[in-house]
């Protein structure tokens, strides 16, 4: 038993901290090869494994980077390695393509039910906040019979963008008699999609340790009635609990990490998720709060750091969906 | 023991209700519904109509062109303009400098402010608070200078909440520098068209420019500007803020609140079934239902108690921490309620929509927003944690 | 509007809580008519609303006395009383005959199934935790077809009687084809019922004020690390969340009391119920907790007090329990 | 990274299980299971049992009698131990004062007390908490006044657990008055037969005289029975608070605990159906079992650390304050789901049964009795306030 990481994972996690600290744009990270660290060798790429994806997205987490790694690599590339498109996954990972993988109509809410209907090679269908749309050259779509790989300039094919609140975007896909090359079945999707919920709870886990830093430093410099707001007890017993929520939310993605590629992979996904969704928007109230009026502001640091928790609750099922889905596992 | 509502006043209520129905516009009330950004000119319209019914001013007197309500008038006006989804009145000029005016300000000054607070013509904000004050109000460096005729203003005030819009602001300044911080404090009137004002939005992490800093520079303020006398600034202060208190609770908001919250449920499908039949969900909006159940009642004690004529105690910061805690629940599970379209929110700060349509509910950016933005509850007006050390040490003693 | 008890009502909380101090037995309270206070006039009593229990049941609570005014007048009394038997209900009201009223039924939680049978003036049936059981002169019984009176020496009776945590007693009622006399269909049982969960939520009131009284001079007296323990923040805002959670409780009783006969009353039932057993729990911890060593033992004021919180919660159905009929009235 | 036990450990874990199922009895489990009070035959039954085995001081050296597990064995031996409803090990020889010997005891000391806890000869207690100290155990008052060859100890301890029971007990006592309050404090070992004793049970809210007053009245103790040297006791009673701090998160109590909550949900009817089968009660259950699948996970980094030699920091108060709030709250969630059941618990501080055989599941009475027994839980041992300190202190430098 062993909850460290290979000499290979922390250097890479180290570069990436530094480089963020300077560069924060997409072709930085595949230059420190951030992107081949999310692919298994057998796809080109030098690592893949749950640990790697805890290392690299807790590191963007905590440096606040907005990257394509989460879609176009994780979700992207793994289906397209998982479907033996081993080029197009490489090219995902270093960043030469850009995929965006659509599963969400709408109305559908989190359950993922299907409604894209493929006819002779043509695909039919809606959906809804495909992130990264907008600037995909090649999109993963989901039809009732299996996935999809869409062309991003393919006849039938409309994309309405907008911004979201992680600062990030995303689109309406419409998708009309749009050709198409089937890939696969939708179970391709399974450990792509456990990966990208691994990367998305490691990254808001990154964002609170961020939090956590920063409210930690604002209450010892702070000072209120002649004395750092830290020497308060009320507000030390409240910092103490958030941070030990935090070690809760650490030990969640840890489990998660550990079990991707076992058996019991599910009910993982549903503990963390659930969990850490919950803890997330804890710390991001209560980091606010313990700011006081500073902590409302947009151009404190904190201010995307909480938008960033709350989306992380929200992307791929919030803390109860998961929760359902965990006491569904749970009967079974 | 009677937890009825009087005859007069149900009929009051009723009156109430008929007036929202014919004249509040849908177009207004249907951008409060879904939690979206007024703009400074609906909210002079909603004014506008108030006034001409002459209810603008429910606080205020007769005298001084208000409605003259009692306590309990004002709850009803105040909870029924909530749940119809009506603009709030802005409380800088009717709430908060009007009751200061008419108790401690000169003849003159009411004469001549009062009248332009009802029809429009003066958009009051607040300086009060100073960067690094927060909680301790009474520290504050603003300093006023007496020159002749003149005070001559130099400082700065922070979180002065649509000060953009503002054309006065009434400010505490300091006067003298000797004695406690709560002493050498003025209450002063001042034109914000005043050479040496500059105004600077702060944006808030719902993306909206709500706040601002004002920066004085040398600033001439005519010494009849002064409300009272100077020094006493602290007591005029305090008067407004307890003022301000009312509606702490914010029942009529958390009750218009949940009902946005239900029909939104109602209208989400998770897993094949409308969401508000999903057990775990329909729990969370049962608890807070009941927390709100509780703490109108709350609400409505001390209010029977002030129409007794009994002063409010410390009971009013159970009321605002609790009050808060339960519009927060329902600002966070109506956010959640809206699902994956919760991402939605425009982060950049620009005032409206985003440049395309967003797709999910109509609620759904405004949801996030107001949840980001309701986090202030629990900061402004006495963060909770002022609240906690008011019950500790007023209430029990601690 | 008026949040207020009338001089009669307040002149006899006064009156209980000064003899509680020093006389705690049922006669006492017979003899200043707090069983007369819960019965209506037209009854035979002087009282009987909501506020009467509230105000009752909030003084016996806060001097921890056990009664059998909740058992043999609030339920007691108030069945025969709907029930036409205005003689009996008077005597019980003033302790001259002891009621025990026998709803549930083993197996059945808090939902209230009736398995018991009427055969030929005869019933038969088993019910359980039947609060002043073993005391009882006489027993109302609910069953299949209706509401039945059984005296407490009747044929076929059998009562096998234990210990309840708040120090009362309950026991297990069988009935062997017992001689009874019908009295009423079982809607008889609403407003009683109502009434006695008044009862319960008034009286843990009481507790609780109590709970935080003792609390509150512990804080003042007792000294840690050279200094009052209430002079450390933490503890002044946990208690300050505490007053607040119990000032929810004592207007949800409000609630309950002014509603009690009102269309609604099912609704506030629920809400008061659930409301307050989940923060009778949460006082009961919290003040063992801010005691420290000392609340955890039995020889100090703060262990009876926790005890009948927890009771309070456990009778007539629990806080999940009511929080689910509120749930289902909300729905329909 | 790698979640999983060494081939190694597997083999261990699967031998414990195997002892457990030849070993431990029915009769004793059964009892666990249904968190009834164990009587002192009962419990030094087990013992004998595991000592036959050689585990019953896992945590000794092997020269010393006992198992010389690994954190990580030691780990497996209490989730076995605690998932199979096995007595637990008592703490005051084998995980107190065993090490506190071993490292700082004479070697008479370690050759004459060490095989009696063993071998069950001795029943240990102890002595630290003083009335009036809480958690401020350096302001011990109870004193030892050398006089030739004795001590003589006069004063109170309090809290001492299960010390009706025990024939010997370790005890801080002040031996200087001068000085900072943690120097001039000894580590006695007092023979409890030693006149001048008198030990009086405190009954707790669970109704069991669980823990004692002891009064020292002019009680003489041999100077041999002085542990290291005079006045250093303080840094014995810090070793041997980090070696009790071993199981601090009580995983194995919680996972059990946890089964024992979902077998009396499946066995309850609520409604019609299993109560586990209820949402939200089934909600409320995964809450928890989502909790303590991390907290689990936090225990087990912190023991690789230590199997990695690093000695545990204020990490361990993380540990403490979460594993108790799990454990707090499965108590919680097993009281209410034994229904009105709960009701029965007798309160009257009479160990064993009600005088009459009570209704319901077999688990009610000592549900309610582990409820409020395990209250103690976020008070002993460094309550969580305390921890909080720790971590706001040492992790955080608040």
């Amino acid at each position: 038993m062993q909850f460290t990481f290979t000499e290979e994972q922390t250097m890479l996690g180290d570069s990436l901290l530094r480089t963020l600290a300077r560069d924060k744009t997409p072709a930085a990270l595949m230059d420190l090869g951030a992107g081949a660290a999310l692919l298994s060798e057998a796809d080109g790429g030098f690592g893949g494994t749950g640990a790697d994806i805890l290392m690299v997205f807790r590191t963007l987490g905590r440096a606040l980077a907005v990257s394509p790694l989460l879609d176009s690599v994780v979700l992207g590339a793994g289906v397209l390695a998982l479907a033996g498109e081993g080029d197009l996954a490489e090219q995902a990972s270093v960043g030469a393509i850009q995929v965006a993988v659509a599963l969400d109509e709408p109305g559908q809410r989190y359950d993922g039910t299907v409604g894209t209907v493929a006819r002779g090679g043509l695909l039919t269908g809606e959906k809804t906040m495909v992130s990264g749309a907008d600037t995909a050259t090649h999109l993963i779509v989901s039809a009732t019979d299996g996935v999809y790989l869409v062309d991003g300039a393919a006849q039938g094919l409309t994309v309405t963008s907008y911004r979201l609140m992680d600062g990030g975007r995303a689109g309406e896909v419409r998708l009309a008699d749009t050709p198409a090359r089937r890939i696969g079945d939708l179970t391709l999707l399974a450990r792509p999609t456990a990966a990208a919920i691994l990367a998305v709870c490691a990254d808001a886990l990154g964002a609170m340790e961020a939090a956590a830093e920063l409210t930690t430093d604002y209450l010892k410099t702070r000072k209120q009635f002649g004395r750092p707001i830290g020497s308060f007890q009320a507000l030390q017993h409240r910092m103490a609990d958030l941070v030990t929520e935090i070690e809760q939310a650490r030990s969640a993605v840890w489990n998660l990490a550990g079990h991707l590629d076992d058996e019991d992979r599910d009910r993982h996904v549903a503990a963390t998720k659930s969990l850490v969704g919950k803890i997330a928007r804890r710390v991001a109230e209560e980091t606010v709060q313990l700011h006081g009026g500073i902590g409302m502001t947009e151009e404190y640091e904190l201010a995307s750091i909480v938008r960033r928790l709350l989306a992380a609750d929200t992307r791929f099922g919030d803390s109860d969906h998961h929760l359902e889905r965990f006491m569904a596992l749970s009967a079974a | 023991m009677d937890m009825s509502f009087s005859p007069e006043d149900q009929q009051f209520r009723a009156e109430v209700r008929q007036f929202l129905v014919e004249r509040l516009p849908s177009r207004l009330s249907e951008k409060v519904r879904l939690q979206q950004e007024l703009t400074k000119a609906e909210i002079e319209e909603w004014h506008a109509v108030l006034n001409e019914r002459g209810w603008l001013a429910g606080n205020w007197p007769k005298e001084f062109g208000g409605a003259g309500w009692t306590a309990i008038q004002r709850h009803i006006f105040e909870e029924e303009s909530a749940t119809a989804f009506a603009p709030r009145v802005l409380p800088f000029g009717i709430a908060m400098l009007g009751p200061v005016l008419q108790k401690f300000g000169s003849k003159e000054q009411q004469e001549t402010f009062l009248p332009r607070i009802l029809n429009g013509q003066d958009w009051w904000c607040q300086g009060y608070s100073e960067p690094g004050a927060g909680s301790d109000l009474a520290s504050l460096k603003t300093s006023a200078v007496r020159d002749g005729e003149h005070y001559v203003v130099n400082g700065q005030k922070t979180w002065t909440t649509l000060g953009q819009h503002a054309n006065w602001i009434f400010c505490l300044v300091r006067t003298r520098t000797d004695g406690k911080p709560q002493e050498g404090i003025s209450f002063l009137l001042i034109d914000m068209n005043t050479p040496g004002i500059t105004v600077r939005p702060i944006m808030l992490l719902d993306g909206t420019p709500e706040v601002n800093e004002v920066f004085f520079d040398d600033v001439r303020v005519p010494v009849e500007n002064l409300v009272g006398t100077e020094n006493e600034g602290w007591t005029y202060a305090k008067y407004l803020l307890t003022h301000e208190r009312t509606n702490i609770a914010g029942v009529g908001f958390a009750t218009a609140g949940l009902s946005s919250l239900k029909r939104i449920a109602r209208g989400q499908v998770a897993n094949g079934k409308p969401l508000i039949e999903n057990p775990v969900f329909a729990a969370r909006i049962a608890e807070v239902e009941i927390e709100l159940m509780a703490m109108a009642t709350t609400n409505l004690r001390l209010l029977a108690q002030a129409a007794a004529g009994q002063v409010p105690g410390a009971e009013s910061s159970m009321l605002k921490l609790k009050g808060t805690q339960i519009r927060q629940s329902i600002n966070d599970l109506t956010r959640r309620a809206v699902g994956p379209w919760a991402l939605t929110f425009p982060s950049e700060g620009i005032e409206g929509a985003n440049e395309n349509t967003v797709p999910g509910p109509d609620e759904a950016a405004g949801a996030t927003r107001a949840y980001l933005n309701n986090r202030k509850l629990s900061i402004y007006g006495g963060s909770s944690e002022v609240q906690r050390s008011i019950i500790a040490k007023q209430i029990l003693g601690l």
